[in-house]
């Protein structure tokens, strides 16, 4: 345990004894004084959505560099690779950077702007690099070196035998993440395992830390992303122990729309209803549908063009005067890959450029406004995969603005009747939240940002029991 | 229906009273509220248990048996088990307890409390009270209070109606903190053990915990000196010694909790059934039930099922229920109906997949994907059938 | 469950009998198998009460335990089960064939055939994996000893067990679950698992529908649980007197008397495995029917493979595998499966186009014909000259992949082909998918003959591929990282038997 | 003959399908047919090998069932070896270790259990005409029988009291007697080292670092035991004097040798909490 704890606010915001930005700036202070004590062989950095991980490794990664630390980064995907190259890169202009990749990579744009970084499948051609960078699945395949010091970013997403292939390429580690998001999964049903400390198929953080309890365990306090509407509710719904708290007030930001809505009857009272309280839920009438329910995958595409059509404005502390809405800055998030065909047909060429994907693949990134198509809408019964915490918890942390949640009505009653036979496994830590729980929490609180005279209330509601 | 009015001139314990008709109460124990949580949707399953209706015997005298029943080879392997480890002033659990709880060598008193007055039977009351005595005792921290409190009976207001809990388990008292010991026959293997098992030792052992916690937050005390951590003492490997495991009970409380609080719904569920609702046992001189099984059907009938293929396993009337729901998709199993479009009955999804039936608004979507599927069976088959042939 | 079945499941309903489900058999089926029906006993950690076995459907050898709490009972029952066993994997080791090894720079050999072991459920598949545990570790010393043939029982037991784990492996089979991925019957997978029932969908008895031979099949009296659980009302009512008859009779040192009470035990327990018995040789003829896919003998290749391999550890005198997976090697074997996994669930859609049709449901396939072919197309933006045919596919599928994508077809395997465009025609309903082919055409800058499709043929194309993944990396065991414990300290990974085995308590 | 054997099938199917049906009328009767039937059988049994000649069945174990006699003996046995209070499990036990399962009829655990009633009964029409009975231990709140322990009537009222510690305190007391026992028995049998290893198992510093059986050493777990007894002798012995002193003043002679059953004593009231008189009572049956 850090000392940092003794700032947390417990149970969300209003308890923060330091502003925000002062209160984060302590907790990286600690991190990097734990780093540089050399007292630890790890430590582990819990970061909630948007708290400015990036922030913090790229940091992390400079100063250790700088120090002269021979140091390498470990990411989990191409695409984190390419961003933590390009912001470390912009940090620190004059730092040689490796990118390790894969035989048939070819280095995307903003990697090939900068003249330090070189692209290599070999460490052997890397050399000169003060910090090479590649993801999991790639450092797995070097054979040999060793280094200091690693980073191993998103290292809830990681799974504990990727960390325990990489792991003999370093003496020491700092390990960042978000623990409130999905955890590594295989596609191999198996329980051959659970109960081992060194498990294979939970999450490296869980794995490291069964083994040296004794780490330190920092946690970013703010999030920078979230809005002041939406980091208490998410705090308090996936994050219920250690919470955290929104690092700009609502004052800050704000969305608002230059053209006026027309004739956009429930579409526009719910973006109304985001753009000024940063929830809306867009209720659909109680039906059980296919997963790709074209109904709701329609009112996805409605409400993320709209965003669009009615020209959306957002002020935040980075543009104080405003900035558009572009597509860019759009996204619509759904639980599985067919709801995302589907929305993307809804879409079509006019939705060129608005994010559609999965929780999975939302992992870790950002947009002003997001829609998401609830993981329970129109089902009959729930299962794990969509009681899941971490699932909805992605979803509904990806905003800086406004969240529009579409569902159809019912999943309050399908949470009731949902049967509690979950197999206990002894020597499992038990994981909170607990999916039903945290989806209850969310629920009600979005519930409260429903408008009664929106959705399609004129059709019959069949009802569910 | 007719009978809103009706209700709200009797009270709810009458009405169940009545549904349950002449025939005793099936008891509540710790299992039968463990097992409010398999399936909570269940209207017809939560009116039946609520009334105490004996429902493996009701299944079987409308001639669908449970195929419940538990082998005596395991209850005797069970009550051997326990003994054993409760033998001694229960020597080897303080072992354990001393090996994975640090309990101190002067923590060993043992409070047998089955037995007050000596007498072959005593009351619930006398052994509650008892019971009640000691463990506030030993909560308020008094010295000498005790260590192991073995068989203490609790209570626990289930449906607006006080249940007594007999744990086959001690309860025991360290530093002003009590834990909840559950004592079960089956194996640990290399610190494995059958998931099923333990999650329903986890939620009975849950029970306990919660009844614990309102007995003493009703004396004024804080209910959370009650550990949600269990001790699970069971055999280890193949052999008769005893092995303990803590398990974190936390979920199943939340459950235990939400499903309890629903139970109090029960008059809701009640307002909408026909007032004479009722499922007699009551037996005839020769011990046959005096209502005719048909009968019996039809009040089944009355009140709604949700069958999945799950209640086979956890539910005495599962067998009924499935006939009854034979034809639809839901007893094909939850994932096949949700891949089947969730559509009701297997004659629609087939007939929405040949394009014999014209969809429903609603089964639109559904449709095009059988019929998608349809397609494709029959130009697979048409083709391995001519290849073959 | 995929749509296809969920809808064969429906069909069975509708027409009262199972459904097929694959058009080709995706398991090897042995042409000797060793049928093995264990019983436990109730209430008892996996303790054998009786077993039926044998590899002739009239010839079944019947394993009782008369008082299944007796150590050495249980153990004289592992000492028999080993005199069936080990003789029947034994007979496999007669020939071998040579296997050309390291891209053809070595030779090692196999054997041509290896043992096929089925058991009726996955809690037979349990059952094995437990009583392997329970046996390989004892020691033929000191306390309590055994009969040499008992640890190695055991760690052919536990071979047996992991290689059921393994995806596409024939070695250790649940009949319920060979028979339920070739069928799909009326009921729930649920219920399938019972193996009467299951048989009396895929098979029910003349005049029956499906789900009438299967609540008849239910019945516990007329079809006794497949095991390893028995009826608790066979328990109650039937074997605790047989027992007890049997225990007395022995205490009274009567030997007439204590036989007859053998017999009337040993016949009590032949009434719970009789029926099983006719149901899996039922099965195994069932299975026999199918025609066998394509890929099958590749992946009995792989469990021969496996079997001479791990016949040369225990021939060597190989320690019983331990109790759990060590750090590293969980990671290894996780990795195994995964691509196991993968691999066999490729080759099954490639083997068989009604398993292909669940893919081309979601939109990871397509089936078409090719209305256009360039097939002397030549790409010469690179910095050389290459040969990159182009053909277009117009199918009634549904097609989701995008541009860009890569994807294979099943009849022209080392072939690739990358989508350039997709073009549905919302008004015919068809799409029209262009793609671009490499690999499989050849040396020169025109195609070899039949290696680009023609104009008419039909093919299937999917994103399912069934290259060669190359295995991972992993540390050895004593690299184990400090991550996950360091390396692993003696007694935390317990290879040998020890005392403790021998000695625990027993009731 | 056969059709006997096929009529007993029949019941038995029978029986399992009405006991499934929680059908206990049909039940009840259906047994009694089919002890009937096997009575049959077996008589046709017997009449069948007396005619081939067989010598009959012996009918070992029933002759020395018939006699509780011998038993009260070994139990008197075990329990002076062991000082005090104990299950019929332990008691049997001790007598395998040190006397040998010889007797007849051995010292199943359920028979004791029948004995304490039968010696109560001998009391009460003769008063100490044995010269010992084997009696119950008391609890130390209610004076009342304590669940599941046999004492002997010889021993002082102290002895025979259990509190709370007593348990314990009469485990390490016994595992002490046992190891003292076993260090006089020259090269123990392999049920005498098991015994004291199951003592031992439970008491800390009792077994040395291989802890098996075999190599258990008496002096060790005496000198384990007597260490942990010192813990709680004190508070022991003051709570059973008193409670002795208690049974001496308010009990008569035959309750303080088999308890007090029959009201609660005074001084000692069983407060009544409120939420007791609701709903209706239920003593749950045993989950395995």
């Amino acid at each position: 345990m850090s000392s940092s704890g003794l700032l947390m606010p417990r149970g969300g915001a209003g308890r923060l004894v330091l502003p925000p930005g002062e209160a984060a700036r302590r907790v990286i202070g600690e991190v990097l004084a734990d780093l540089h004590s050399g007292d630890h062989r790890g430590v582990v950095v819990d970061s909630p959505p948007g708290a400015g991980k990036s922030t913090l490794v790229v940091r992390a990664a400079g100063e250790l560099a700088e120090a002269g630390e021979p140091l390498i980064v470990i990411a989990q995907t191409n695409e984190q690779v390419d961003d933590l190259i390009d912001r470390l890169a912009q940090a620190k202009p004059e730092l040689p950077i490796g990118r390790l990749s894969a035989n048939d990579y070819t280095a995307t744009d903003r990697i090939k702007n900068y003249s330090t970084v070189r692209v290599a499948a070999k460490v052997a051609d890397l050399g000169g690099s003060s910090v090479i960078i590649g993801t999991a699945a790639k450092w797995a395949l070097v054979p040999e070196g060793r280094w200091p010091w690693a980073i191993v970013d998103e290292a809830y997403q990681m799974r504990s035998d990727a960390l325990l292939r990489v792991a003999g390429r370093f003496d020491r580690a700092l390990f960042v993440g978000d623990p409130g998001q999905l955890d590594p999964f295989s596609t191999v049903e198996t329980e051959r395992w659970t109960g081992l400390t060194w498990d294979p198929m939970q999450s490296a953080v869980a794995a490291l830390l069964r083994h040296n309890p004794e780490l330190p365990v920092h946690r970013l306090p703010v999030s920078w992303r979230l809005p002041a509407s939406a980091a208490p509710v998410v705090a308090e719904a996936f994050y219920p122990f250690t919470g955290f708290s929104a690092g700009t007030t609502a004052a800050q930001r704000s969305l608002s729309f230059t053209a006026a809505g027309f004739g956009g009857g429930a579409v526009d009272e719910a973006l109304e209803m985001a753009a000024a309280t940063g929830w809306a839920l867009y209720e659909l009438p109680a039906r059980h549908t296919l997963r790709t329910d074209g109904e709701a995958a329609a009112a996805c595409a409605r409400l993320a063009l709209r965003v669009l059509e009615r020209g959306a404005v957002a002020v935040s502390e980075r543009s104080p005067g405003g900035a558009p809405v572009t597509a860019d800055r759009i996204a619509v998030g759904a639980a599985h890959r067919d709801q995302v065909a589907a929305i993307r047909a809804q879409l079509g060429a006019a939705g060129d450029g608005i994010t559609v994907d999965t929780a999975n693949r939302l992992q870790g990134r950002e947009y002003d406004v997001v829609i998401v198509l609830h993981p329970l809408s129109g089902r009959r019964d729930a299962t794990a995969f969509h009681l899941e915490a971490g699932r909805l918890c992605v979803l509904v942390s990806r905003h800086r603005h406004a969240c529009v949640v579409v569902a159809r009505a019912g999943i309050s009653e399908l949470l009731d009747a949902h049967p509690s036979t979950e197999p206990v496994h002894l020597n499992v830590p038990v994981r909170f939240p607990d999916g039903w729980e945290a989806n209850q929490a969310l629920l009600g609180h979005v519930a409260r940002h429903r408008d009664m005279n929106s959705t399609a209330v004129s059709l019959p509601s069949p009802g569910i029991q | 229906m007719t009978s809103i009015s009706m209700g709200t001139s009797r009270t709810t314990a009458e009405r169940l009273a009545t549904i349950r008709g002449g025939a005793k109460p099936k008891r509540h124990n710790a299992r039968t509220i463990a097992a409010l949580t398999r399936n909570p949707g269940c209207a017809r399953r939560a009116v039946l248990d609520t009334a105490g209706v004996d429902k493996q015997r009701l299944a079987a005298y409308i001639d669908f048996p449970a195929r419940f029943g538990q082998s005596g080879f395991a209850i005797a392997r069970g009550n051997a088990f326990e003994a054993q480890v409760k033998a001694s002033g229960a020597a080897e659990l303080v072992k354990l307890l001393r090996e994975r709880l640090g309990l101190p060598i002067p923590e060993v008193a043992y409070d047998d409390l089955e037995t007050v007055t000596g007498r072959e039977k005593e009351t619930a009351e006398v052994r509650y009270a008892r019971s009640r005595a000691l463990l506030l005792r030993a909560a308020a921290g008094e010295d000498g209070a005790g260590t192991l409190f073995d068989h203490p009976l609790l209570g626990l207001d289930v449906a607006g109606q006080r249940v007594y809990l007999e744990p086959d388990l001690i309860a025991f008292q360290h530093e002003g903190r009590f834990h909840v010991v559950e004592i079960k026959s089956f194996a640990v293997v290399d610190g494995q053990a059958d998931p099923g098992k333990v999650s329903a030792a986890a939620i009975q052992s849950a029970v306990y915990v919660l009844a614990m916690r309102q007995m003493l937050a009703e004396a004024g005390h804080d209910p959370e000196i009650v550990a949600h951590d269990v001790v699970l003492v069971c055999p280890r490997d193949f052999s008769n010694q005893p092995t303990a495991v803590l398990v974190d009970v936390r979920k199943q409380l939340a459950v235990l909790r939400r499903q309890l609080g629903r139970m109090t719904k029960v008059e809701e569920m009640l307002a909408v059934l026909p007032p004479n609702l009722c499922f007699d046992l009551a037996p005839d001189a020769d011990g046959v039930p005096t209502r005719a099984p048909e009968a019996l059907v039809d009040a089944l009938q009355t009140v709604d099922a949700r069958y999945a293929p799950d209640c086979l396993s956890v539910c005495e009337l599962a067998y009924f229920c499935r006939a009854e729901a034979r034809g639809c998709t839901a007893a094909l199993g939850t994932s096949a109906r949700e891949e089947l479009g969730g559509i009701e009955r297997v004659e629609t999804a087939l007939g929405l997949a040949k394009g014999e039936l014209t969809p429903a608004d609603d089964q639109a979507e559904a449709a095009t994907l059988l019929r998608n599927a349809a397609r494709l069976r029959a130009e697979v088959l048409v083709a391995a059938a001519g290849a073959a042939g | 469950m995929s749509t296809l079945t969920a809808l064969a499941r429906a069909e069975a309903v509708a027409v009262g009998q199972a459904q097929r489900i694959t058009t080709v058999r995706h398991l090897h089926v042995a042409d000797r198998p060793l049928v093995f029906i264990p019983l436990s006993m109730a209430g008892e950690a996996n303790a054998p009460l009786a077993a039926l076995v044998g590899t002739v459907p009239d010839d079944p050898r019947l394993l009782v335990v008369p008082q299944p709490r007796n150590r050495d009972q249980r153990f004289g029952f592992a000492a028999e089960l080993a005199e069936v066993l080990l003789p029947y994997l034994d007979s496999f080791r007669g020939v071998t064939e040579a296997v050309a090894a390291n891209r053809g720079k070595e030779v090692r050999y196999r054997y041509v055939d290896a043992p096929q072991v089925l058991v009726p459920n996955s809690a037979g598949i349990g059952f094995v994996r437990m009583f392997g545990r329970s046996t390989r570790f004892r020691r033929t010393d000191g306390d309590y000893p055994v009969q040499p043939s008992v640890p190695l029982l055991g760690q052919w037991l536990t071979f047996l067990a992991d290689r059921a784990e393994h995806p596409g492996s024939g070695m250790l089979l649940a009949m319920t679950e060979a028979l339920g991925l070739h069928w799909a019957t009326g009921q729930s997978a649920l219920e399938d698992a019972h193996l009467a029932a299951l048989l009396a969908w895929i098979d029910p008895a003349d005049g029956l529908s499906g789900a009438d031979a299967a609540v008849v099949a239910e019945d516990p009296l007329r079809w006794p649980p497949a095991g390893p659980a028995t009826d608790p009302t066979f328990d109650n009512e039937m074997l605790a007197p047989a027992m007890a008859a049997y225990q007395e009779a022995v205490g009274s040192g009567d030997e007439v008397r204590r036989s007859r009470a053998r017999g009337v035990l040993e016949e009590a327990v032949r009434s719970q495995l009789g029926p099983t018995w006719e149901l899996m040789w039922r099965g195994v003829s069932l299975l026999r029917e199918l025609p066998v896919g394509s890929r099958v003998p590749g992946r009995w290749a792989e469990d021969r493979d496996v079997f001479s391999t791990f016949t040369l550890y225990v021939d060597g005198g190989g320690y019983p595998q331990p109790r759990r997976d060590g750090a590293v090697n969980a990671a290894q074997r996780l990795h195994r499966l995964e691509r196991a996994l993968q691999s066999y669930a490729v080759q099954r859609a490639y083997d068989d186009p009604l398993v292909m049709a669940d893919h081309r449901l979601t939109g990871e396939a397509f089936v078409g014909e090719v209305t256009l072919a360039d097939a002397h197309r030549i790409d010469d933006s690179g910095k050389r000259r290459v040969l990159r045919p182009r053909i277009q596919v117009t199918t009634g599928d549904v097609v989701l992949v995008t541009a860009g994508a890569v994807l294979h077809s099943p009849s022209r395997p080392g072939q690739k082909a990358r989508v350039v465009f997709v073009t549905p025609d919302p008004a015919s309903g068809r799409t029209d998918v262009v793609l671009e082919l490499s690999g499989g055409l050849g040396r020169s800058l025109s195609p070899a003959p039949g290696s680009v499709p023609e104009v008419g043929d039909r093919l299937c194309y999917t994103t399912l591929s069934d290259s060669f993944m190359p295995p991972g990396e992993f540390p050895s065991r004593e690299e184990t990282p400090w991550t996950h414990g360091g390396p692993p300290k003696a007694y935390e990974e317990p290879v040998e038997p020890s005392v403790d085995d021998a000695r625990e308590e027993w009731s | 003959m056969e059709a006997l054997e096929r009529r007993i099938d029949a019941l038995r199917a029978e029986i399992r399908r009405s006991v499934v049906a929680r059908d206990t009328a049909r039940t009840k009767g259906l047994r009694a047919e089919l002890r009937i039937a096997e009575q049959e059988w077996e008589q046709a049994i017997s009449d069948l090998a007396e005619e081939a000649g067989d010598p009959p069945p012996a009918a070992a174990g029933r002759s020395s069932a018939g006699s509780l006699l011998p038993v009260r003996e070994q139990v008197h046995h075990a329990l002076t070896l062991l000082s005090v209070p104990a299950a019929p499990k332990l008691v049997a036990e001790v007598h395998a270790a040190f006397f040998g399962a010889a007797a007849a009829g051995g010292l199943a655990a359920g028979k004791l259990t029948h004995l304490r009633r039968d010696e109560k009964r001998s009391f009460g029409t003769a008063p100490y005409a044995r010269p010992y009975y084997l009696c119950a231990a008391l609890t130390a709140e209610h004076l009342a029988p304590a669940r599941g322990l046999v004492a002997v009537s010889t021993w002082p009222l102290e002895r025979r009291i259990v509190g709370p510690l007593s348990p314990r305190v009469d485990f390490l007391t016994a595992a002490v007697r046992v190891a003292e026992r076993a260090g006089t028995v020259p090269a123990g049998s392999s049920t005498l080292a098991r015994l004291v290893w199951r003592f031992a198992s439970n008491i800390p510093g009792a077994l040395d670092i291989a802890g098996r059986p075999d190599t258990v050493d008496p002096v060790t777990v005496i000198r384990a035991a007597e260490a942990e007894r010192v813990v709680h002798a004190d508070a022991d012995r003051a709570h059973r004097a008193a409670a002795a002193e208690r049974a001496r003043r308010q009990l008569d002679q035959v309750d303080q040798l088999f308890g007090n059953t029959l009201r609660t004593l005074p001084g000692k009231v069983t407060r009544r909490g409120g939420a007791v008189s609701r709903g209706n009572p239920t003593v749950q049956e045993k989950t395995a």
